[in-house]
Order: structure tokens, then C-alpha cells, then sequence
């Protein structure tokens, strides 16, 4: 779907060129969701703007779609970008119009009939549950919601495929996931393509398949995303993997051990599970270093009477360790 | 040398261009002609009455008396009369102003110093009545009492712009100031259908100067020059009959 | 009233001029906006690093525009002549004057409009590209409306020198305020005729700069 | 090369009209920037809704401004008579003219400032005032540079407006290329002298608009 | 430091009045980090603007430094700004300077000398990371440095105060730590109070001591961050949470535990501690639902002897969990 070549990029400024992006490749399958994840500056956001042809390469190609982007006139551009939906890291909003105003704008450009256009706006507005703002101008949203209308206005015309440079920065993780699954759903249901930038890990986790790491203009890494999670090979993929949230919240039948202080380094949970001889099966778990010393977490889950699972909690708490049933 | 320097205030045409001529003349003697061109007729006697010049050439006599009549402030003399413009009422279309037609539309130059100037002329061909005991300079075109053929007067236009208005056949009658016939290609003689007439001529264009100053030696240098035989043979051959000088008595 | 507050100026006169200067004030007004508009969109377009960037159309129409706004009102009235005459059908009055206001003030208005579409957010314009909106799109949904406070001071600005360039026109008995000002009052010494008709002239301009800050403001969404 | 090319026009005369207009348009266009830089940020601060608002200063600059750009220019002129004789001591030349050719356009300019003020960000204002940026600072610091481009490019706009208004200074003798042409060229119906007096000012507009247009391009750091 | 009582706020707008916040108190002590965190649209930036009187209430005082902020004229609002340093969500800067004249112009309005600016400019460029950009302007910077220079000029007159809206939103997990970092450690050699927004718990964990989380202009929960994280009493609170990266990968001596698919659910870790009967602590891991199948990590310490421990990994191995070594 979206095919990038020995692309190169340099910005010409005062004291010398600076390069963007250094003989980056990227191959992006039609329904794959593929994460760009790498440092400030790396050169994410100018790889993207390639991929539907704001700006050109100075060498190498960009297809997407079977269009040569790199090298399409104007007018070739004019004709797939309506279907090559993108939603900007600074929003890039009219401040002339309002919520559903700019929502609108998209299907106007792809000559969508006025009654569809009604009606899609205020399914926009409410997947990106923004109800009740239609009237809202720019000025007015929060941060959050001005990121919301940039997303609803990018999947109005449902593209086939989804350019998204930070699209979920400004939202909180509540938002996000709404959005994350969101875009799933779309790219289950209809193929959607995506090329997804981000910094933060947990967008890739949950819905990337595959994922490139940028560095300095160059991608260090890329490939699935299981291979890249579970086998790390450069530096930046280790440091950006340890920032990683937990899934394990919501298992099934699960008990929440929470430990503090000093309690925290010690084999505590390994000893009850020696002593009582259950099968517990660990989902996860965190060690934070608060500010006021270490606050350790854990998520398991026992297959057991609950006579064993009470005895198993009544040690642990003996321990020092608080147990949550949740 | 600056003492012998004398700023005089004059309309463009031809006032300026006479002047221009007197210019060498007045150096040869000693005297830096300074001439400023004025377009319109009120600054030319403000500056007089502030003494940022000496003199001014724009105006003819029935002028002068209604704007001292009306700034009792000022106070000003004829240093001495220079040239007449007659006035000529044009026309493409009709032979004289008793031919113009019922409803006519006589098109004047934007100057409120000579409307009843131009009037006075459609009242000497029986033309129109003029309200009685109305100095010239004052009349206006309300002041037509008696209007037979029903014309209207449009005295809006830029003199500069009466020959393409003529050339453009705008209206049944146009009046041109000579010198923009002549400047136009018009024969300012010939070619009116109606000429103000060039003896008794009220509208003298004079030297005007604050009181006192008429017996300056400059001043009377420079009417005398005006006077010269140079001059009167510059403007008869330059203007064609279109500007007259005076007759000397 | 007027007989005895300003007996020396004839209410039907001052009438006449009002109308007058509305009128080309008006008409002008709409052309100018029209082609300044235009005129000022096909600037910025074309100007180096924009979206149609052309040295030579940008050249051209940039030296139309300053050579219309350079010349001397009456040399441009005069120079007009052929093209009035045939458009208007007579050099005389209001309706011969429109022409020479019209090209007089649009390329005034022209420059406004570019100054003002360059203060459109790039991120804007790049974004409705990005949406596949072409030239039409980006000007009459993008850059219009972003620009619309700007666009809309500037054609108070405008008019309101529009206003007081009607002035000029009476040299070809176009009538209007300011020159009823300058014939009747100025140059007859009538004071109270330049009063009025000054007066006449300050309640249209305050009038047009009332409504343009009020419209401003009001579709400022900022 | 002029005797022949244009044997009626006398380069000694059309070179002092070259330099009055200069001297006009230099001094008046210093005047001017500086007054409606002035006047412009004066209005902007106290509109509605800004830092400084308040109606009665924003009405009184408004009801000045407003005044002076109505006013037919020989009105301006007449009214002006006191005051320039002051402060030139002279009703009369080019540099009587000063203070109606300042009078004129800065508040033009002033108008121009204004709209410029008004695109600037709201948010980098608010920066500044977060840091402790006063007025001064807002206004010398913030709202200049980030509107330079546009104040820029309107005072390339008022220049352009300053040297066509020049051309109305000749009726107190301040010469000038425009009082050149219509007196010397049109009013004595000499075609050369309108040429060149004509050409010589849009090639003083083209310099001022393409020294505008560079330095506007230079500094726009967008 | 800075107390907020009983603040009420609300925008006007076409279709009646938003209430951004409703009766809001909220008391940050001197050296505090109070993280402030909530959905979109909560009016956290609201609360964050009420700090240095770029917003007045409708309602209640707002206190900082003895300055009563919420009724000072603007006159003692300029005198003590320069000490309360703030980062916009959206930056901010200056378009027409470049990245050192952004940041010199804080210092310029507090009047600081020439020759300082200069060397504190210098310093703050190579603290935020933009060495080498000084001379280029915002336009041509990402949208991270952006940020960064935000960040630099908020602490360019060392204040006393530090609001921070999203101040790292736009900034990779490796840059985000620094920055992080770098105002701790202000914190605390300096004693800097801090008031920071963030959607990113990880952001709250890491240098808060204090946390307030709003939902609908209301302030639900407040308190000490290890009480909140331990105990979390709201809906917002508990789903915020979920979203914690873990620490503990820098742990000393650990072995991480991949296990993929099927095994990830699998009591498998019990079984084996079980059976060796050695002390293993569990410092953290998470369960990853990756787009093809789950994905387990676990980081343990074990306290044996190395040919027990390598018993213990070959056992796990064949139980079809991947072990490295770090
Ligand atoms: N100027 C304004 N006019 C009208 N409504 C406004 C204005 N500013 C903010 N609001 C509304 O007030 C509410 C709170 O806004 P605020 O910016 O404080 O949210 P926030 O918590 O910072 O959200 P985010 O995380 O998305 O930035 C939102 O619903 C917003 O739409
Ligand atoms: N118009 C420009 N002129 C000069 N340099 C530029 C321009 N645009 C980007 N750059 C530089 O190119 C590099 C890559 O920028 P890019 O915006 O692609 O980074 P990014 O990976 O998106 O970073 P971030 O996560 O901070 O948004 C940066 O060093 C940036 O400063
Ligand atoms: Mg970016
Ligand atoms: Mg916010």
C-alpha cells in the first residue's frame, strides 16, 4: 500500500543542511497498522508528510496506493489525497469554523452530498465523543478536544489509508484507547491502512502489527511487532520498550498483591508459593520507585479452593503485603 | 541676493507661462522671478495676506473686489492689469447658442469665478435672463431668471478636461478657456460658436499686491516687464487670439 | 433647522451630494471588493514560494496594480476616457466616474487582501491540501474566511479612502461630498457649506468604520 | 539622449520634481510610520477585549483618525494653514506640505497597524504577559516583530498611497513628479512630459515595492 | 505555595454556559510536585492559567507566594511573574526568533544582564538537548523541540514556580525522563514548586509527591501520590492507573522472562519456583495483548547460586519461556 524507497530529505538552513531522513525504506501492506516510534526530531513527522505528498523527497521514492507520490503533479495528489486521511501533530484547524465546520470541510473537498454530510458530522462527532461541542469553535476546546476534531475530520471521508503523527499526544489514556480501538475497528471492518507515529510504547503495543524505530533520520529497526517487543536489537527500541504499561488489569479472577517500602525487594510472593504449593500464574506487575520509596505491584491469578487462596492471602498479608480482590 | 528675490503666486495657464517668460528678463535686472503655481483661487490671496509671497497673478478685477468685499483682513491692490481670456462656448452640433435646442445641456468649467462670466454671454445672445443688480462676479446660475429654451448648466468640470468633453460630443454646448482650446488643437478664434468680447473686458487678469507694496521697485519692474513688447508679442503669437493682452493706456 | 442653523447651505444640494457619494462609494465599493479580491488573490498565489508561484504572471499583474495605483487621479480619469466612454457610454457624472474609482482603489484593496492571506496559517492551507482541496477550495473556504477580520478592516480602510477619493471625481461633475465641499464651500470662502458637507462625509465614515469593527469582531473566532 | 527622445521635456525641471517628490515621501513616510505606528497601537490596545481597552481613548484616536482620512486633501490643506505656518514657518513648497501629507496617510498607516496587531497570535501575547512582559515589551518585543511582515508590507502599501498623494501637494507649490505631469504634461497638453513624469514615479513605486516585497520575504520566518 | 479555594470558572457560549471548573480547592505547598491529571476537557489548563492570573476566576482566591492572584491588578501580576515559570500545551513561541531568542526573552522581561543571558542561554539550550539549533526558528524545528524550547524558557529565570501544561506530551519516553530529571533535581536543590498537567501516569509516578485527579471541572481526589496509587478511589483514578509502565527493568542481577501465546496465561513461573524452592522476588512484568496474541514479560530476581539458577532457566525454557540475562 504505501511503499517507500531509498528516501532522503535535508532541510537547508543558516549553517548547513540538516537531513531529515537518510536513505529510509518502509514497506507498509494494504491493512497493516504501522507504528514509526523514535526520538524528538528523529525525522517521523517529515517521513509522514511524504506519504501523501506535502512534501517530496530529494531522492529516492514514495507509492502509495499504486501512485507515485513523489513525483504526481499536483492534480494526480488532488485526486488520492481524499483518500489518504491524516491527522496533523499540531492540529491545523480553521479557526473560522466550528467543531462540525471543520469535520464538514473533509467530505466538501470529496463532493460528498450535503444530507451524507450531515449526517456522518454528527457520527463523527460522537465517536470522537465531542456531543454537544458541534458549535464549538477551535478557540474553545481544550487541548484534547482540538486533537479529537482533527481525528474525526481525518477519518470523514473513511480513507483507506490513515496517516497519524501523534494523534493521541494531547488525550488521556482513557481517550486514547476510545480512539485506539476506534481506528482497530476500522482497520478490521474496512482494511484501513495505517502509519502511525508515536512516542509512546503502549500505542504500538495495542494496536500496531508492525513498527519501525527512527533514529537520527535512519529506521534502526522495523519489522512485527511481537518480533521487535520480544527480541529488541538497538539501543532506542530498549529505551523506548521499558516505558511499557501493563494489560494485565483486567484478567479474570484476579488478585491484586500491593507491597511498599522495603517489602518490595524481598521473594515474598516466591516464598508463599512454596509454602502452599498453588499454581499461580503471574499476569504482570510494576516496581515504581515513588518519592517516597518504592511501591510494588502485582497481578496474579490462583487456581485453587478458596479456603488454599484465603490461607495463600492471610501469609501474604502476615508478610507485609496487601492483597486487593477485585 | 535673496533681497532681490520675488515669489509670485500664478494659475498654471497661462498665468505661469507668461511669467516663465518674464523670467530672464527680471534676472537681467537683478530679480529672481520665483514663481508658485496655485490650482485653485483661494490660497494664491491666503498666502498673499500671509506674506509667503509677494505678489499673485490669477485674478481679474470683479474677483478681487468680492473677496476683499468678503475678508475685510485683507488688503489688496491692483498693481496693474496684464492680459484678457475670453471664453468661447463650443459646440459639434449647433451653429450658435440661439440654435441650441429646447432642454439644452451647456456643460462649465468648475470655476465659481467665472460662471457669471459664461452667463453674461448667454444673456448677451438673448439667450437667458440674469437677475437684475447682481454684480458679474457674484452671478450664479440661480440667478437666471428668464430661461426660455429651458438649458441646463453642468458647471462641474475640470477646465483642463472641457475638450475631451467637447471632442467626446458630451453635451450641446461646452465653454472652453482658450488656452485649453489652443493646447486641445482648437482655434479659440474660429472655432466658438460664442466669444466673450475682448473690448471692455472687465476680466482683466491683474498683478495683485498687499497695499504699499504697488511702488516697490520690483513689482513695478516686473508689471513694466509684463508690459513689454516682448511679452505682448509672446502672447499674441503664442496664444492665438486666445489671450489678449491689455491695452496700455 | 437647516435655514437657521446653516442658512447659507441648500439642503437639496448637500442632499444631492450625500446621494452622490453613496452612490460611487457604494458601487465602487463592490467592484473594488470583486477585484481586489481577485486581484489580490492571484498575488499571493503567484508570489515566490506560494502555491501557483510564477515569476511573470506575479510580475504583471503586480506592475498593473502599481501603475494604476501610482498614476494621478486625472491622468488615469483621462487615460480611461476610451475604455469609460464605451463601457459607460459618457466621460460625465457618477456613472463615468466609477471607472477611475474602481481602478483607482482595487489595486489598493488588492494589496491589502494579499498582506492579509499571508497572515493564513501555513498548517491550514497544507492541511486542506492534504485533504485533496484544490485552488477554489483553498480560496473560497480556506484563505477567505481565515483571512475574513483582516479582509474585512481592509476594505474599511478602503472605502473609507474611497470615500474621500469621490472627492476627486467631481472634476468630471461626478458632484459628491467632497466636492461640493471643495466648489461651494472652499472655493466660494462658504464655510458652513464645507462644514456641512464635511460633516456629511465624517457621518459616512464613522457609519462604514462602525460596521466594519462591528463585523470584525463578530466573526473574529479566535 | 533626452533632447531626442524627448526633446519637450527639460531634465533640469523633471529632475527637481524627481527630488521634491523624494524629499516628500522620504520625510512624510518617516512621519508617518513612526505616527501610525503609533496611532496603530494605540487603537489596537485599547479595542475592545484587548490589554489596554478602553471606549472613550479608542473612540477619541478613532474619531481623529477618522477625521483626517475623510477630509478632502486641499480641505486637510486649508485647515492645517496655522499649524503649518508654526511649525514651518511657510504656507508654501514642499516642506509646507509635511504636515497634510502626514496628516493624511498616518492615520491610513495607523489603520493598517491596527489589522496587522490583530493577527498576532493571541497565545504568544499571553506567553509574554506570563512572563512578566509589559506593555512595553509586548508591544516592541511581541507585537512588532511578529507582525513585522505585515507592517512591512503596509507601509510599502501607505509609501506607494504617500507618493500619488504627493501629486496633490502641488496646489500649495510643493512641485512633485504628479504636479509635474498634470500641470506641465496634461494641463499644457504636453504628452512627453506626462510620459516621463508618469514613468519616473512607477519606477519610485516599483523600488519601493520590490525593496517592501524583499524585506517582508526576509524576515518572515513562518 | 500556591492555593487555590473554592474556584469557580465558566466560558460563555452560544448554546449557555461551560462550566470549566466548580468549586475547585487545591492547596501546593513550597517544594512541592503536585501532578494534576484527568480526562480531556476536565479544566486542567484552566486551573494551571488561574496560577499566574492569565484567567480570573468567576469565584473563589487563588493565592501564590502571598500574592493574591486571583484580584491583583496587572501591575503586581508583572512583578511576580518572572518567578512563575510556565509551559503553554501549545508552546507558544515566537515565530520571528530563533530558539535562543525565545528563551532570552523571558530573561530580557526580568531584566536580567546581557552577558548572563547569553551564558544562561547557552546552558539551558544543552540542558533541554537542542545543541547546535540555537539559530534555528520555530518553523523549522519538530514538534518536540518545539516543546523543549517551551520548557527552556519556562526555567530561564530560575523561578520559584513551575506550571507545566503537557509540558512533555510531545516528547519521547528517553527525552520525557530527562526532562523529568532535570526538574527534580531543581526541585530539589533548589526547593522549585511545581504544578504540572499530564495525561501520563508514568509522568505522575515519576517525580510527584503530590496528585490531584479532576473529572468535569471537579477535583475527585487528591492526596499524597503513594496513597493515591495504593488506594485509588475513584473510577477516573483506578483507569488512569492502568496505564503505569514498570520500573523495574533496571532492577540489579535480574533475569527477564518472555513467554508468548498460550503460555503467557499459564501458571508456569509458580510451577517451576515450586518446584526448585528458590527465593525468586518478582520485581514486575506485564501481560501484552499484541495483535496477533499475547505477550508475557516478567522481571525476577533470583538469590542462588549460579548452577541453581541455570537449572531453574533450563527448566523454564522447556516450558516454552524465553530467558534472557541483562
Ligand atoms: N475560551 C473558552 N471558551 C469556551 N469554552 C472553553 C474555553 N476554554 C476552555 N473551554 C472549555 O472548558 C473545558 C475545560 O478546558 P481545559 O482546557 O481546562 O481542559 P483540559 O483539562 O486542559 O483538557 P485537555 O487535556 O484536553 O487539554 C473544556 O470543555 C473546554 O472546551
Ligand atoms: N522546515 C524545516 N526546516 C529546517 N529543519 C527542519 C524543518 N522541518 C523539520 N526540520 C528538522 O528535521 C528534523 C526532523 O524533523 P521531524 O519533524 O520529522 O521530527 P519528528 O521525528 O517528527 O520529531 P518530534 O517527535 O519532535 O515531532 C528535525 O531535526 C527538525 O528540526
Ligand atoms: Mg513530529
Ligand atoms: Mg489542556
Amino acid at each position: 500500500m504505501i511503499s517507500i524507497s531509498h528516501v532522503s530529505k535535508a532541510f537547508a538552513r543558516r549553517d548547513g543542511p540538516v537531513v531529515a531522513l537518510d536513505d529510509v525504506s518502509l514497506h507498509v501492506a494494504q491493512g497493516d497498522i504501522y507504528g514509526i516510534i523514535g526520538y524528538s526530531g528523529a525525522g517521523k513527522s517529515t517521513l509522514l508528510r511524504l506519504m501523501n505528498g506535502l512534501e517530496h523527497p530529494d531522492q529516492g521514492t514514495v507509492t502509495v496506493a499504486d501512485t507515485l507520490i513523489s513525483a504526481a503533479p499536483e492534480r494526480a495528489l488532488r485526486a488520492v489525497r481524499p483518500k489518504i486521511g491524516i491527522i496533523f501533530q499540531h492540529f491545523n484547524l480553521l479557526w473560522s469554523r466550528t467543531v462540525a465546520g471543520n469535520i464538514r470541510l473533509a467530505m466538501q473537498i470529496a463532493g460528498t452530498p450535503r444530507a451524507q454530510i450531515e449526517a456522518r458530522t454528527a457520527e463523527l462527532i460522537r465517536l470522537v465523543g465531542l456531543e454537544g461541542r458541534a458549535v464549538a469553535y477551535p478557540s474553545q476546546l481544550s487541548g484534547g478536544q482540538k486533537q479529537r476534531v482533527g481525528i474525526a475530520r481525518a477519518l470523514a471521508n473513511n480513507p483507506d489509508v490513515l496517516l497519524c503523527d501523534e494523534a493521541t499526544s494531547a488525550l488521556d489514556p482513557e481517550t486514547t484507547d476510545q480512539i485506539l480501538d476506534l481506528l482497530a475497528q476500522i482497520n478490521r471492518d474496512f482494511g484501513l491502512t495505517i502509519a502511525l507515529i508515536t512516542h509512546e510504547m503502549h500505542v504500538v503495543r495495542r494496536i500496531c502489527n508492525h513498527v519501525a524505530v527512527m533514529e537520527n533520520g535512519r529506521i534502526v529497526e522495523a519489522g512485527a511487532v511481537s518480533d521487535i517487543f520480544a527480541n529488541p536489537q538497538s539501543a532506542v527500541t530498549r529505551s523506548l520498550l521499558r516505558t511499557l504499561p501493563d494489560d494485565s488489569a483486567d484478567a479474570p479472577n484476579r488478585l491484586v498483591l500491593v507491597y511498599r517500602g522495603a517489602v518490595a525487594s524481598e521473594p515474598l510472593l516466591a516464598a508463599a508459593i512454596q509454602k502452599h504449593g498453588l499454581p499461580v500464574t503471574i499476569h504482570g506487575g510494576r516496581t515504581n520507585k515513588l518519592a517516597d520509596g518504592p511501591l510494588g505491584e502485582l497481578v496474579i491469578s490462583v487456581d485453587a479452593a478458596p479456603e488454599q487462596i484465603a490461607a495463600f492471602v492471610t501469609d501474604l498479608n502476615a508478610a507485609g503485603i496487601e492483597v486487593h480482590d477485585v | 541676493a535673496s533681497a532681490d528675490t520675488l515669489r509670485i503666486g500664478a494659475s498654471p495657464v497661462p498665468h505661469a507661462e507668461i511669467l516663465e517668460q518674464a523670467k530672464p528678463i527680471l534676472a537681467e535686472q537683478g530679480i529672481d522671478l520665483e514663481i508658485i503655481i496655485f490650482q485653485d483661487y483661494i490660497l494664491p490671496n491666503t498666502a498673499l495676506a500671509g506674506g509667503d509671497i509677494d505678489a499673485n497673478y490669477f485674478q481679474h478685477v470683479p474677483y478681487l473686489t468680492s473677496v476683499l468685499a468678503e475678508n475685510p483682513d485683507f488688503d489688496f491692490v491692483n498693481a496693474g492689469d496684464v492680459h484678457i481670456e475670453p471664453i468661447g462656448i463650443y459646440s459639434r452640433r449647433f451653429e450658435s447658442l440661439q440654435d441650441l435646442p429646447e432642454g439644452g445641456r451647456v456643460i462649465l468649467r468648475d470655476s465659481v469665478a467665472e460662471e457669471g462670466r459664461i452667463l453674461s454671454i448667454f444673456q448677451r445672445e438673448g439667450v437667458v435672463g440674469l437677475r437684475e443688480g447682481v454684480a458679474p462676479v457674484d452671478i450664479r446660475i440661480s440667478d437666471i431668471v428668464d430661461n426660455p429654451k429651458n438649458l441646463t448648466f453642468l458647471p462641474d468640470i475640470e477646465a483642463a478636461l472641457l475638450p475631451q468633453v467637447y471632442f467626446n460630443d458630451e453635451a450641446d454646448a461646452v465653454t472652453i478657456n482658450a488656452n485649453y482650446a489652443l493646447g486641445a488643437g482648437l482655434d479659440p478664434v474660429a472655432d466658438p460658436i460664442a466669444v466673450e468680447s475682448a473690448t471692455d473686458n472687465p476680466y482683466a487678469n491683474i498683478i495683485t499686491v498687499r497695499a504699499g507694496d504697488e511702488t516697490r521697485p520690483d513689482i513695478q519692474a516686473l508689471v513694466e516687464v509684463l508690459h513689454s513688447d516682448a511679452i505682448r508679442t509672446f502672447i499674441n503669437e503664442n496664444y492665438k487670439g486666445a489671450v489678449i493682452p491689455v491695452e496700455l493706456q | 433647522m437647516f435655514e437657521t442653523l446653516l442658512p447659507r447651505v441648500d439642503p437639496a444640494r448637500l442632499w444631492q451630494a450625500t446621494l452622490d457619494t453613496l452612490y460611487m462609494t457604494a458601487f465602487a465599493g463592490v467592484a473594488t471588493m470583486l477585484l481586489g479580491l481577485i486581484l489580490g488573490a492571484l498575488l499571493f498565489l503567484t508570489s515566490p514560494g506560494q502555491l501557483w508561484a510564477n515569476r511573470v504572471i506575479y510580475g504583471v499583474i503586480s506592475v498593473v496594480v502599481n501603475i494604476a495605483r501610482a498614476i494621478p487621479f486625472i491622468i488615469l480619469l483621462v487615460l480611461l476616457i476610451p475604455f469609460t466612454k464605451t463601457v459607460v457610454g459618457t466621460i460625465l457624472g457618477t456613472n463615468a466616474a466609477l471607472p477611475a474609482l474602481i481602478f483607482g482603489t482595487a489595486p489598493f484593496y488588492a494589496r491589502l487582501v494579499e498582506i492579509a492571506f499571508r497572515e493564513v496559517d501555513r498548517g491550514v492551507i497544507e492541511a486542506t491540501r492534504a485533504m485533496g482541496g484544490g485552488l477554489p477550495t483553498i480560496l473560497l473556504r480556506v484563505l477567505i474566511p481565515e483571512s475574513a477580520p483582516a479582509l474585512i478592516s481592509g476594505l474599511t480602510v478602503t472605502l473609507i479612502a474611497l470615500v474621500s477619493y469621490t472627492a476627486m471625481a467631481g472634476v468630471i461633475g461626478a458632484g459628491g461630498l467632497g466636492h461640493y465641499a471643495y466648489l461651494e464651500g472652499f472655493q466660494r470662502n462658504n464655510q458652513q457649506v464645507t462644514f456641512a458637507a464635511t460633516g456629511v462625509i465624517l457621518i459616512i465614515v464613522f457609519a462604514i468604520q462602525l460596521v466594519g469593527d462591528r463585523t470584525t469582531r463578530r466573526i473574529d473566532k479566535r
